[in-house]
């Protein structure tokens, strides 16, 4: 099967970072088109193409959008590209390759929600894809894309870049709020939602960096030709994040329905001699799915969230059979015990319990009952909190022991042999 | 008037029953001059009764293995008292890990009812009663025990250790 | 005003409230710590769980807001498994160290625990190790173990003094509050963090170990220490007064006080007291009952005004006595005595207008309102050089003064000792004996006064507003209040039987301490 | 105490007025301090706050939510090995425990040269390119233990 290449189209040509290259090939003929068309115009047509936003959540976008309050009040857009789901490198990829081609979009979808300014928050880890984006914006300024009465239409527009400096909560739209406004990056409240009361409390639109650019493509050809790519509920093509164990891993970007076999022979199938065993369909938030699933599920919001998992920011990491399930779920519980922002109590106190029973029973101290007890506090972490972290630490935890139950217990089995047939009551 | 019955000719016939008597004392007197281990009485003071371990005598403090006191000054034993006869006064230690401890901890011995409600509301081990018993003395102020006293009379020999250290405590997570 | 249903029962309350103060409102329990009515929204603990109907989800109480015709509930299974959860997960770092902790029997988490949680707890993992005994300023000591992180206390320095020294660093279970070395938490409303401290982590250093809150009884009382006459409870067992806490009143103070108000209990207390009447003068001073050193002041007085007129007897009041106390006193003075000469003594003019902006007021009386008035009513037109003419032309002879019952905010005090005591005769009522008074060189009356916590009355505070407190407890019982005290100058006999016995302060064994060898 | 450079201090200033809110300076000047100092001293804050007028408590709370500032001295070439997910699957740690090894040094401390730290850090976004480190601001991918020693060597570790 091939790529099809919407966003990704003109990845591996050089020229494509520079304005000059990037005006080649078609580069910001779009938002002279936009910029005629009547801003609610715009988020009819996002509406009408169903684009759904691509960070994680998969809201629809024009339905977000509409959501801003018809008052005076300023409003932001910001962009978040605090691309911290393990497993997820599409938005860096974007940002190093074809940065204009983001900023086009976020000017075109600036003035359909009319916000005079907007930030992209690039998590601080990607030095480069910063570079490359402050290096665009600068040439964008220059060529009066930016800034006062852009392309003479009278829309003024400025846009910044905020450097994140390393937690994977500020890719929580209010925690990357609060982290822009010079916080804390912890989450708010809501409501006020951040369509209402966001940054600076003041309406305020979040959008990842994929979607953004999406919209640049929905309004080049129109709502329609959009719906061509992928089902009916999740229309367009994604970008996806294939990792793991595959002979060729790599960005891939493909029509949304396209089945999870296929997609693992596009990145060139597992190792010779190696056997699928397990699949995260979304980042390592989401629920893992079995062999047996994966052969069936195919790649939309819909049908993964049918299996109990969902397609996330559409990172997909294989896992073979060469893998401990025990030891990447200590992996994962890890990187949640480590990244909660320490607001909540039942992800602060609970992400660091489940880590440390799931350390315990990698180390051979496991005890019969630690398995369902994993279960139990993950079910009371689900919900319970301000953002979704503590729910994105629970779901794999809950997954992993339930579908791979049995290598958990063969884990403790062999924990108890092991200390010389002594069980730990 | 009240009959006064006279006793009868037998029993006007005392001697035998004071010579058996008699008899009876002077063979056990001399069973227990040749039996000395058997003899069931003790030579108080100079012999002493050994109680069990259990019994609850007078208030022991116990100490940690560097010998200060292990009681935290949380006062359960002074709420808990019913004859209200312990006075503690805490203050802050300069060992963060210790935090409070007492400096002043007395026990009116004299009004105490050796109940043991303090040694069961420890929650650190810290107050035992122990199987000393005889506490006589002449002046009712020497019967107010301090510090000094309840953990490191002489006869405790630098005093009672408590079974857990703060280090095992803390290992266990307790 | 939304009408909604809470467990069952229908509560109105006003539009914008959240359901957490429904709940408040209806007089029905729930669980919370970070909440706090002063304070702003955090939402971090996740215990006020509720269940609104038609909301799939459960909700927090203290961010949804009452709407019209809900019905909550936070008495369904759902609910009270959540909330037990919630306490374990709070309980799963926090030392299980009561005894020590002196937070232990006003705890939330102790409390909360049992009222709400009360399960077997399933955690076996080692907990997070973290700072302790961390000092944070000059009267605050912090255990980073014991903070359940709700933020009550950073709000409360973002928010309300607007100082910021508190902050929570780190993330995740390392998160912990501290300050930056060099910042200490040193303002004058620091004390305020203990009180919101739902859990032992921060405590008071001037309370810190000195007794166990389940020995202290609590009366409600009016801050003596500034003219705002904050709210408060004084805390008390049968040795004196231990502390003083704010108590909620919207109109006066809100739910706060400042830490210069929590001091006032210090001079209240036995050790800090004169405790008997002192007659005579520098070096030499007959101590007696301050019943009978009363009489003989009031004989002695009614001797100068017989003599000289009543032109000839001065009287001095502070602002730190109660409005019945002034009433009493004047009747006497002006009806009894028919004296004119009646003045204010104001401790420090030029700060009597100061203001922090948040509590703490620079008049340092209690009740200078209620002397105004009170002053106003008596007819009195007595101006200070009036009185400083009389003194120096000898025409006063004896002064009568109601001292300041805390002398420390008084720091004229000597030389306004030295300027009445140019008149032959100085009676004063002093709660606290004074280097300043025992140097006196006119024959003085020094008579020990009840303190704010000892009697009943009225305050006025700076509004206006009039604010009565009950007897707390009583510290020194043979002290006389001025009501007393102008009974007994006026020659009448108190009546005994009404008044109140001494505590017995700390308790004694009589035969360890009476018995002496046998 | 440590001071910001007059340029470092000029360029703090900017970003006070850069964004909406002064606070939104917090990060970038944390930054410029890492980048003068190599990581970012307790006094650091306190100077901050002075410069830019802000509360010392919130500067310190950004400081240490975000991992990216170090807390501690750091070596010349701070390298911090991927360990999560795709990484930790092909190889990650144990390229991790390699470096250790070769370079004599425990995890987050400096080695003995001043040199070099290793730190195991989550998701750097390079998942495809497993196991991979990011080297001071560098990415290094598609390692293998041999190559990552070569090329941390030849960059003068």
């Amino acid at each position: 099967m091939q790529q099809t290449k919407l966003l990704s189209e003109h990845y591996d040509k050089p020229e494509f970072q520079n304005l000059d290259g990037y005006k080649k090939h078609g580069g910001y003929a779009v938002l002279a088109k936009a910029l005629k068309m009547d801003p609610k115009a715009i988020i009819e047509e996002v509406k009408a193409s169903g684009l759904r936003g691509r960070g994680g959540a998969g809201f629809p976008t024009g339905t977000k959008w509409s959501f801003l309050p018809a008052n005076g009040e300023p409003r932001y857009l910001l962009c978040n590209a605090d691309e911290g789901e393990p497993g997820t490198f599409k938005d860096r990829l974007m940002m190093e390759r074809a940065p204009h081609q983001l900023i086009e979009g976020m000017i075109i979808s600036a003035f359909a929600i009319g916000s005079k300014k907007s930030y992209i928050y690039i998590r601080g880890e990607y030095d480069y894809s910063i570079a490359c984006v402050r290096k665009a914006i600068d040439e964008a300024y220059k060529a009066g894309l930016l800034g006062k009465n852009i392309l003479g239409s009278g829309f003024d527009h400025d846009m910044d870049v905020y450097a994140g400096a390393g937690a994977y909560i500020c890719g929580e739209e209010t925690g990357m709020i609060s982290s822009i406004e010079g916080l804390k990056g912890q989450p708010k409240l809501k409501p006020p939602f951040p369509a209402v009361q966001g940054y600076l409390r003041k309406p305020t639109i979040v959008n990842n960096v994929e979607t953004l650019a999406a919209v640049k493509y929905i309004i080049r050809d129109g709502a329609a030709a959009y719906r061509k790519y992928g089902t009916e509920k999740s229309p367009g093509t994604k970008l996806f994040s294939v990792s793991g164990n595959v002979t060729k891993p790599g960005n891939i970007e493909v029509p949304l329905g396209i089945s999870l076999k296929d997609m693992i022979e596009m990145c060139g199938g597992l190792k010779p001699g190696r056997k699928l065993k397990a699949v995260i369909p979304g980042g390592s938030s989401a629920p893992v799915l079995t062999a047996d699933e994966a052969m069936k599920a195919t790649m939309d919001y819909e049908c993964l969230a049918q299996m109990g998992s969902m397609l996330g920011s559409g990172a997909v990491i294989i896992i073979d059979d060469s893998n401990s399930m025990v030891d990447l779920l200590d992996v994962i519980m890890h990187f949640y015990h480590h990244e909660s922002c320490g607001q909540c109590t039942p992800c602060r106190e609970g992400t660091g319990w489940l880590s440390k029973i799931v350390h315990r029973i990698l180390k051979g101290d496991g005890e019969p009952k630690d398995i369902d007890l994993i279960k139990k506090v993950s079910e009371q972490m689900m919900g319970k909190t301000i953002c979704a972290l503590s729910d994105a630490a629970a779901m794999p935890a809950i997954s992993f022991v339930t579908k791979f139950r049995g290598e958990f217990e063969q884990h403790l089995q062999k924990a108890r042999t092991t200390s010389g047939g002594v069980a730990h009551a | 008037m009240s009959l006064v019955k006279r006793p009868s000719p037998a029993a006007q016939w005392y001697l035998p029953g004071i010579l058996a008597g008699m008899w009876f004392t002077l063979k056990k007197m001399i069973y227990n001059i040749f039996n000395q281990k058997k003899m069931v009485t003790l030579n108080y003071p100079e012999e002493k009764y050994e109680y069990s371990p259990r019994f609850k005598g007078n208030h022991v403090l116990t100490v940690k293995k560097d010998g200060s006191i292990r009681c935290t000054a949380c006062m359960l034993c002074a709420t808990n008292c019913p004859a209200q006869c312990i006075k503690i006064t805490a203050a802050e230690h300069d060992d963060p890990t210790v935090e409070k401890y007492p400096i002043a901890y007395e026990i009116d011995v004299l009004r105490c009812v050796y109940c043991g409600f303090c040694e069961e509301a420890c929650p650190v081990d810290a107050i035992r009663m122990g199987p000393e018993w005889q506490t006589a003395g002449l002046a009712g102020s020497k019967f107010t025990y301090d510090i000094q006293q309840l953990a490191y009379r002489p006869q405790l020999k630098g005093g009672v250790q408590s079974v857990l250290d703060d280090q095992e405590r803390h290992k266990k997570g307790i | 005003m939304p009408k909604l249903k809470i467990n069952g029962k229908d509560v109105e309350v006003p539009a914008g409230a959240t359901i957490i103060q429904a709940y408040k409102a209806s007089g029905q329990d729930i669980c919370h710590y970070c909440w706090h009515p002063g304070l702003s929204v955090a939402g971090v603990c996740r215990l006020c769980m509720v269940q609104v109907e038609g909301i799939p989800k459960l909700q927090i109480a203290c961010n949804t807001e009452a709407k019209d015709g809900m019905v909550v509930n936070n008495n369904s299974e759902m609910v009270k498994e959540t909330v037990k959860w919630g306490l374990d997960f709070h309980l799963i770092n926090h030392p299980l160290d009561c005894p020590i902790c002196d937070q232990a029997g006003e705890c939330g988490l102790q409390d909360q625990y049992m009222q709400f949680g009360a399960y077997d707890p399933e955690m076996a993992e080692q907990k997070v190790k973290k700072s302790k005994v961390v000092d944070l300023g000059p009267t605050v000591v912090l255990d980073s173990e014991r903070c359940i992180l709700c933020s009550r206390c950073t709000r409360f320095c973002d928010e309300v003094t607007k100082t910021s020294e508190l902050g929570i660093f780190n993330r995740g279970d390392h998160s912990e509050i501290g300050i930056v070395e060099g910042k200490p938490l040193n303002n004058n409303y620091t004390l305020n963090t203990v009180d919101i401290c739902p859990v032992g982590a921060l405590t008071s250093k001037d309370f810190r170990f000195r007794q166990r809150v389940w020995y202290l009884k609590e009366a409600d009382s009016i801050c003596p220490g500034c003219s705002t006459g904050c709210n408060v409870k004084v805390h008390y067992n049968e040795e004196g007064l231990w502390r003083v806490k704010p108590r909620v009143n919207p109109d006066v103070n809100g739910h706060w006080m400042c830490d210069v108000g929590r001091n006032t209990y210090k001079y209240v207390n036995i050790k800090n007291r004169l405790l008997a009447g002192k007659v005579g003068r520098r070096d030499s001073w007959m101590e007696m009952s301050p019943n009978d050193a009363t009489r003989t002041a009031g004989m002695r007085l009614k001797d100068v005004v017989d003599k000289h007129g009543p032109e000839s007897v001065a009287l001095v009041l502070t602002g730190q006595y109660t409005n019945e106390e002034y009433k009493d006193l004047l009747v006497y003075f002006v009806t009894g005595l028919k004296l004119k000469n009646i003045f204010h003594w104001v401790n420090n003019p030029e700060k009597l207008n100061d203001f922090d902006g948040l509590l703490f007021r620079g008049d340092r009386n209690p009740n200078t309102k209620g002397l105004e008035a009170a002053l106003k009513l008596a007819g009195s037109k007595g101006r200070w050089e009036d009185l400083q003419a009389g003194l120096n032309g000898k025409k006063i002879k004896a002064v009568v003064v109601a001292g300041p019952e805390d002398q420390s905010v008084y720091p004229d005090m000597n030389e306004k000792v030295a300027l009445f005591a140019q008149a032959d005769n100085l009676v004063w009522f002093t709660a606290c004996p004074s280097d300043a008074l025992n140097g006196s060189g006119a024959e003085t009356w020094q008579i020990p006064v009840k303190t704010h916590a000892e009697k009943a009355g009225t305050f006025t505070n700076f509004q206006g507003k009039e604010q009565k407190f009950p007897l707390a407890t009583t510290i020194v019982p043979q002290a006389l209040t001025l009501s007393e005290a102008a009974e007994v100058l006026a020659g009448k006999e108190l009546n005994w039987a009404l008044r109140p016995k001494s505590l017995g302060g700390a308790k004694n064994n009589y035969a360890t301490t009476e018995r002496g060898a046998l | 105490m440590f001071t910001l450079s007059a340029e470092g201090q000029e360029l703090v200033k900017k970003e006070l007025t850069r964004y909406e809110t002064p606070y939104s300076a917090i990060i970038p000047a944390l930054y410029r301090v890492q980048k003068e100092n190599g990581w970012v001293p307790e006094d650091a804050v306190l100077h901050l706050s002075q410069l830019m007028n802000l509360p010392a408590s919130h500067i310190n709370e950004v400081l240490h939510f975000y991992t990216m500032f170090n807390k501690k001295p750091v070596g010349k070439l701070h390298i911090q090995v991927c360990t999560n997910v795709s990484c930790a699957m092909n190889g990650g740690r144990e390229l991790a425990d390699a470096l250790c090894k070769r370079f004599n040094v425990k995890y987050d401390e400096v080695s003995a040269d001043r040199k070099i730290t290793i730190s195991r850090v989550e998701c750097l976004g390079s998942c495809d390119t497993a196991p991979m480190m990011q080297v001071n601001d560098r990415y290094l991918e598609n390692l293998t233990p041999e190559l990552a020693i070569k090329k941390i060597t030849e960059m003068g570790g």
